[in-house]
């Protein structure tokens, strides 16, 4: 199918930020080589959307299908997230749990989970719920079967909600600066806490709690990107050939590695104080560097870098 | 015997009264209440400096919370309804009157305070009417003014947002006022001296630093493919047509695609040098491209922009600095520079009727003017010519000897057809005219008129209403580039098709324009970050435009 | 929901042989087009699904426009609107029937 | 029931399960060897500590080798919501936990959910839905978010929700939703021994994930389970 203009244009210009899902796709993958599963000639639309008088989509929010990368055969999911906050409907989540269920029998080189997301869609909130421990399930036995699952964040919704917790559970993940992974989002927390606790209109406060530098920096994410479609799929293709596997050796480091990050940072109440203490010289800097600047302060803190995930 | 210093001794008396609650000059924060309340008459007209960006807002608290008992029926003369406060005091009886020319934020309170009776309107002015009418008739008894820094002998630094600080201190100190001055910081030294410390009577060290709104950032991030298609066309069928260099720009989305096209639409079509080079323009962060390709020789501000100071600080050779080199800003200068000394205005509007007439006006909100009727309107008291401006002139005038022909300032609409919720921008009748009936105003309120508009640039084309020779002709004019609104669709077919071949209106193709290559891959930056990255690291964006 | 059919008749094909294509996101302000060639060449239709009701009028003359302007002969195009002005609608049916010509 | 009721019920000759800071924790004898306890009681929500302490112990369970039952009792309220937690990496942390039970799964031992209680969101995706069998005792309210916050971010009225969600189980907060979603596997029956119908969970518990098929089969998830399917079937066709 003819995607957005994606194929013509340059993926070393494509702002991924600023890509749709299928040109996110279109321009990851190798040229041409994106097969899309239920694609939106078959019409798979949310039966529930109707009843909330809203708009469907249809692909329900989600392009998943097979191509190859660096001639390697992958199986891709990427989620809209403009379409209803990319949230997960049941649709939404019936596709990418059939994707990685059809992974253990594929047995491709890699799962690519291109997320962008704000969680759950609350008009089908049970079935998204449901549909994203099914997905986390599906991905441990994908895992577990030694094919990576490797997680791309830099998209407008970010990766919230239940979508934050699927992305702890793959193999990797690669994020860019715009990139925000997170369980509750800023406006959740400030609605229920209060905007002392935490000023959902500061952006710079977001991003420096839940944005892609501070989740490099802490170990969170194992890449950072450029905000380009190009810098992702170097990313991903690096990812793919140091995964770490899924079993109680990993577990029980990435066991140490959390219990450790909490004892160090766990009075710190900025991300400043955080990244001061892992190393980095003049913390308030951070937000300002740019990629190459940032990539080598990353190579100087030594929590950055693991295979406890 | 006539006395002929009786409002000096009033003035005398007033400051005597304010000084036991100060030291020297200087009141502590705490004390406004009790400062106001001896200074201030009831009846007093007064300037509560309440600008397009600052806010004297320590001092509009502190006039609230005035004992209405003590102080009542002020008549308030300010340029800006901005704070809740600014209204609060004609909840309570502090204020009765009031003179004004923007209300923005609070522009459906107003609405409803005028409507229930509780404000006595003088009139929505703009802002160089009303600055010119503090001279005249509107002469303020106190002004309560906004600041950064002052010493204790009241020399006042305004910083970036001088605005209209200097115009009001004028008006008021030079006929018997009283001229407060609320700063953020009392120093030994200011950094230059806006206000000479004579003109001052009382500095108030606020509780916090003044409040000042980014009003003019527009984040690249949401301009449409369809902003981008209207800016190519403005730029190709306008800017290059008539050469304009001079030239002011409104403050929406539409204009800041034109800025964000410059370097690169603009650059293809060889036009760097020969437009936009000098500008009457708050310091817009979405010029910075422009700005860093060459484009822009110098530009002169009505206020700042938030995060824009390191940058202008390190570009004094675009922008007017001080010795202290900060930018100077001043609204009723760069008003009046917009007005005879650009040859072009461009902004947009919310409504446009089928003469051209338009408002920003709608049914439940009275916003004001701002400056926008200062620069959208043709000076009839311009004797300079150029290029622009002459050949608008030629283009309108339709009789009359040519010897005595005069130009023509452009006053350029730039819309999109359908505004937010699917509202459109074409109608029969303003809702302008409605709310003048409601609120019983006299006079409605029309941002441009339109015997000032000469283009209006939609996603459907430009017509050129000077080429217009008669009413009708106006009317299918604008009809015709009125896309799917009901005007629009109520065109004459065939008398849009003859306009077209005269001219009058030019479809994207008809400029050579391919409306599928509007692509936001032409902007010179996507994103606020992008301008960072421009600026070379200078422009510090507000917390609420990051997205890192 | 409102929905919308609108049936026409083209001189002539849409060219180029792509079976089909998807443009746009099902957005607040945006809509996404499906265009599939299945009817026969000198077909043309247009459903509509829209959140917005009562702009039906509208709806017909953006679309006739595109028509008259593509001659999408051939081409089932159904749309799922988020809320979009006219504008970006034919922007997106102009984009929608440049893919297909590919 | 109560988390007391629950252990009374399950171990009537005694355990060694405690609560602490909401935390429970602790052994009880199972079958002819001992059954893991772990999980949240009184609405307590969850952060990275507490979630970092659940996965320990679970690990450690794993770490023996025993093949042991885990259970995983829930009354809890959702994730913690604050700056600290999320500047923490709380999505990590939860995520390491569902994945502790997950592993401890494939390594043979079964885990059983039991919501008694509420929970909600983040903290009842990295517990009791990472289990295999979840199951649940009447009166539990399992939810993603109340109908208030819901109304409030569809920008749809109250009492119109209320209504819609009477026919439609997709969305609407309650166990009996989550029944029919398939996410809860089964509503035990306090009347008799826990530790016999636990045991017979344990039993009849099934290859795969059967959570789609059931959602299904009940009508609350009425397509999930064909779209996978579909899916897997066009990725085999290739």
């Amino acid at each position: 199918m003819a995607g957005d203009r994606a194929a013509s244009i340059d993926p070393d210009a494509l702002s991924w930020y600023e890509a749709t899902a299928r040109q996110r796709v279109a321009a990851l993958a190798d040229p041409g080589s994106f097969q899309e599963f239920l694609p939106p000639t078959e019409r798979r639309m949310s039966p529930h959307l109707p009843l909330f008088d809203l708009p469907r989509a249809f692909d329900d929010g989600i392009v998943v299908g097979r191509a190859t990368l660096d001639g390697g055969p992958v199986l891709i999911a990427a989620q809209e997230g403009r379409f209803m906050g990319g949230a997960f409907g049941e649709i939404h989540g019936g596709k990418l749990v059939g994707l990685l269920r059809a992974a253990l029998d594929l047995k491709p080189k890699a799962v690519l989970i291109l997320f962008d997301t704000g969680g759950v869609r609350l008009q089908e909130a049970n079935a998204g719920e449901t549909a994203i421990a099914e997905t986390m399930r599906a991905i441990v036995e994908v895992r577990a079967a030694g094919i990576p699952v490797i997680g791309l964040i830099g998209g407008r919704a970010g990766c919230y909600g239940g979508g934050g917790l699927i992305a702890g559970t793959c193999s990797r993940l690669a994020v860019s600066e715009s990139g925000r992974i997170s369980v509750s989002g800023p406006e959740v927390i400030e609605t229920n806490k209060g905007a002392e606790e935490f000023d959902s209109r500061d952006r710079a406060l977001v991003w420096r709690t839940m944005g892609g530098k501070h989740r490099r920096l802490t170990g969170g994410a194992d890449a950072f990107c450029a905000d380009t479609v190009f810098a992702f799929r170097r990313a991903a293709l690096g990812l793919i050939g140091r995964a770490p596997a899924f079993d109680l050796a990993t577990l029980e480091a990435e066991q140490a590695r959390l219990e450790d990050r909490i004892a160090r940072f766990g009075d710190c109440r900025d991300a400043t104080d955080v990244w001061r203490r892992l190393g980095v010289n003049d913390p308030e800097t951070v937000p300002a560097m740019d990629t190459d600047a940032f990539e080598a302060t990353v190579a100087r803190v030594r929590e950055a870098d693991h295979d406890a995930r | 015997m006539t006395e002929w210093r009786g409002e000096r001794q009033a003035r005398d008396a007033r400051i005597a009264a304010g000084r036991t609650f100060a030291e020297g000059k200087v009141v502590p924060a705490g004390a406004v209440v009790d400062l106001l309340e001896v200074i201030l008459r009831p009846g007093d007209r007064v300037c509560l400096e309440g600008d397009n960006q600052k806010q004297a807002d320590c001092l509009a608290r502190g006039l609230s919370a005035c004992d209405p008992a003590k102080i009542h029926d002020l008549h308030m003369v300010q340029s800006g309804i901005v704070l809740p406060e600014h209204l609060d005091v004609f909840e309570t009886g502090i204020a009765k009157r009031l003179d004004y020319s923007y209300s923005g934020p609070q522009g459906a309170r107003i609405a409803k305070m005028l409507y229930g009776g509780q404000i006595e309107l003088g009139a929505v002015h703009t802002y160089l009417e009303l600055f010119a009418r503090y001279f005249i008739d509107l002469t303020p008894n106190v002004a309560l003014i906004a600041g950064v820094s002052a010493d204790r002998n009241g020399n006042l630094y305004t910083g970036p947002n001088t605005e209209d600080t200097p115009t009001v201190v004028e008006a008021t100190a030079f006929k018997n006022g009283v001229v407060v001055a609320q700063v953020n910081q009392i120093v030994d030294r200011v950094p230059r001296v806006d206000i000479p410390g004579d003109r001052v009577d009382f500095v108030v060290e606020a509780d916090k630093p003044f409040y000042v709104e980014p009003l003019f950032t527009r984040d690249p991030a949401a301009m449409t493919e369809t902003q981008i298609l209207i800016a190519m066309m403005a730029i190709k069928g306008i800017y290059a047509e008539y050469g304009i260099r001079r030239l002011n720009h409104g403050i929406g989305f539409g204009t800041a695609a034109i800025e964000l096209l410059l370097p690169t639409y603009g650059e293809k079509l060889g036009l760097k040098g020969k437009i936009a080079t000098h500008w009457a323009l708050n310091p817009h962060p979405t010029l910075i491209p422009a700005i860093e390709s060459g484009w822009v020789k110098q530009v002169h501000c009505f206020g700042s922009e938030v995060g824009m100071d390191r940058y202008i600080r390190e570009r004094p050779d675009i922008f007017f600095t001080g010795a202290d080199g900060s930018l100077r800003s001043n609204r009723a200068f760069c008003q009046t520079a917009g007005l005879y000394a650009c040859d072009m205005f461009i902004g947009a509007t919310l409504q446009i009727d089928l003469m051209g007439h338009s408002s920003t006006v709608t049914q439940s909100r009275v916003a004001g003017f701002g400056g926008a009727p200062n620069m959208g309107s043709d000076p009839h008291g311009r004797r300079h010519p150029s290029d622009a401006w002459m050949k608008a002139g030629r283009e309108g005038q339709i009789v009359g000897d040519p010897a005595l022909m005069r130009g023509r300032k452009l006053v350029v609409q730039l819309v999109e057809t359908f505004g937010d919720k699917l509202v459109p921008t074409f109608v029969e009748k303003l809702d302008a005219l409605e709310l003048a009936r409601k609120i019983g105003l006299e006079l409605a309120p029309v941002m441009i008129y339109a015997d000032d508009v000469t283009h209006i640039v939609s996603e459907e084309g430009i017509a050129n209403l000077l080429l217009c020779r008669d009413a009708d002709e106006r009317e299918q004019a604008i009809r015709g580039v009125a896309g799917y609104t009901e005007v629009g669709r109520g065109r004459d077919r065939a008398k849009v098709e003859e306009l077209r071949a005269r001219g009058i209106i030019r479809r994207p193709e008809d400029l050579g324009i391919e409306p599928l290559d509007a692509d936001r891959a032409l902007l010179a930056a996507k994103s606020i970050k992008d301008l960072v990255h421009w600026s070379g690291g200078l422009y510090e964006p507000p917390a609420k435009f990051r997205n890192w | 929901m409102e929905s919308l059919t609108f049936r026409h008749t083209t001189h002539k094909p849409l060219p180029g042989s792509v079976p089909n294509a998807i443009i746009g996101v099902v957005a607040s302000g945006n809509l996404e087009i499906l265009l599939e060639r299945v009817l026969p060449p000198d077909a043309c239709e247009i459903a509509i699904e829209t959140p917005i009701a009562g702009y039906g009028d509208v709806w017909e003359a953006v679309v006739a426009d595109f028509v008259a302007r593509a001659q999408p002969g051939g081409i089932r195009i159904s749309i799922n609107d988020g809320g979009a002005r006219p504008d970006t609608v034919s922007l997106r049916l102009l984009q929608g029937a440049r893919l297909m010509e590919a | 029931m109560t988390l007391a009721e629950i252990l009374a019920s399950l171990f009537p000759n005694g355990h060694d399960v405690t609560v602490e800071d909401g935390l429970v924790s602790g052994t009880g004898p199972f079958a002819d060897g001992r059954i893991t306890v772990v999980g949240i009681d009184g609405d307590t929500p969850l952060g990275v500590d507490g979630a970092l302490r659940l996965s320990r112990i679970v690990l450690d369970a794993i770490r023996k080798g025993d093949r042991s039952p885990i259970l995983v009792a829930v009354d809890s309220d959702s994730q913690r919501m604050s700056r600290r937690d999320e500047l923490l990496g709380l999505n990590e942390c939860l995520a390491h936990l569902a994945k502790a039970l997950l592993l401890a799964d494939r390594s043979g031992h079964p885990t059983i959910g039991l919501i008694y209680g509420h929970s909600a969101a983040g903290a009842f995706i990295a517990t009791a839905l990472a289990t295999r069998v979840l199951a649940a005792l009447p009166g539990a309210n399992p939810s993603v978010m109340d109908l208030p916050s819901v109304a409030r971010v569809t920008k749809l009225p109250l009492d119109k929700l209320e209504q819609m969600a009477k026919s439609t189980p997709v969305f609407a907060p309650g166990l009996d939703n989550m029944v029919a979603t398939g996410a809860v596997h089964v509503v035990l029956d306090p009347g008799k021994p826990l530790g016999d119908q636990i045991r017979d969970l344990i039993t009849g518990m099934e290859p795969g994930d059967v959570r789609d098929r059931l959602g299904a089969e009940r009508g609350g998830r009425p397509v999930a389970r064909a779209v996978a399917a579909a899916v897997i079937d066009q990725a085999r066709r290739g």
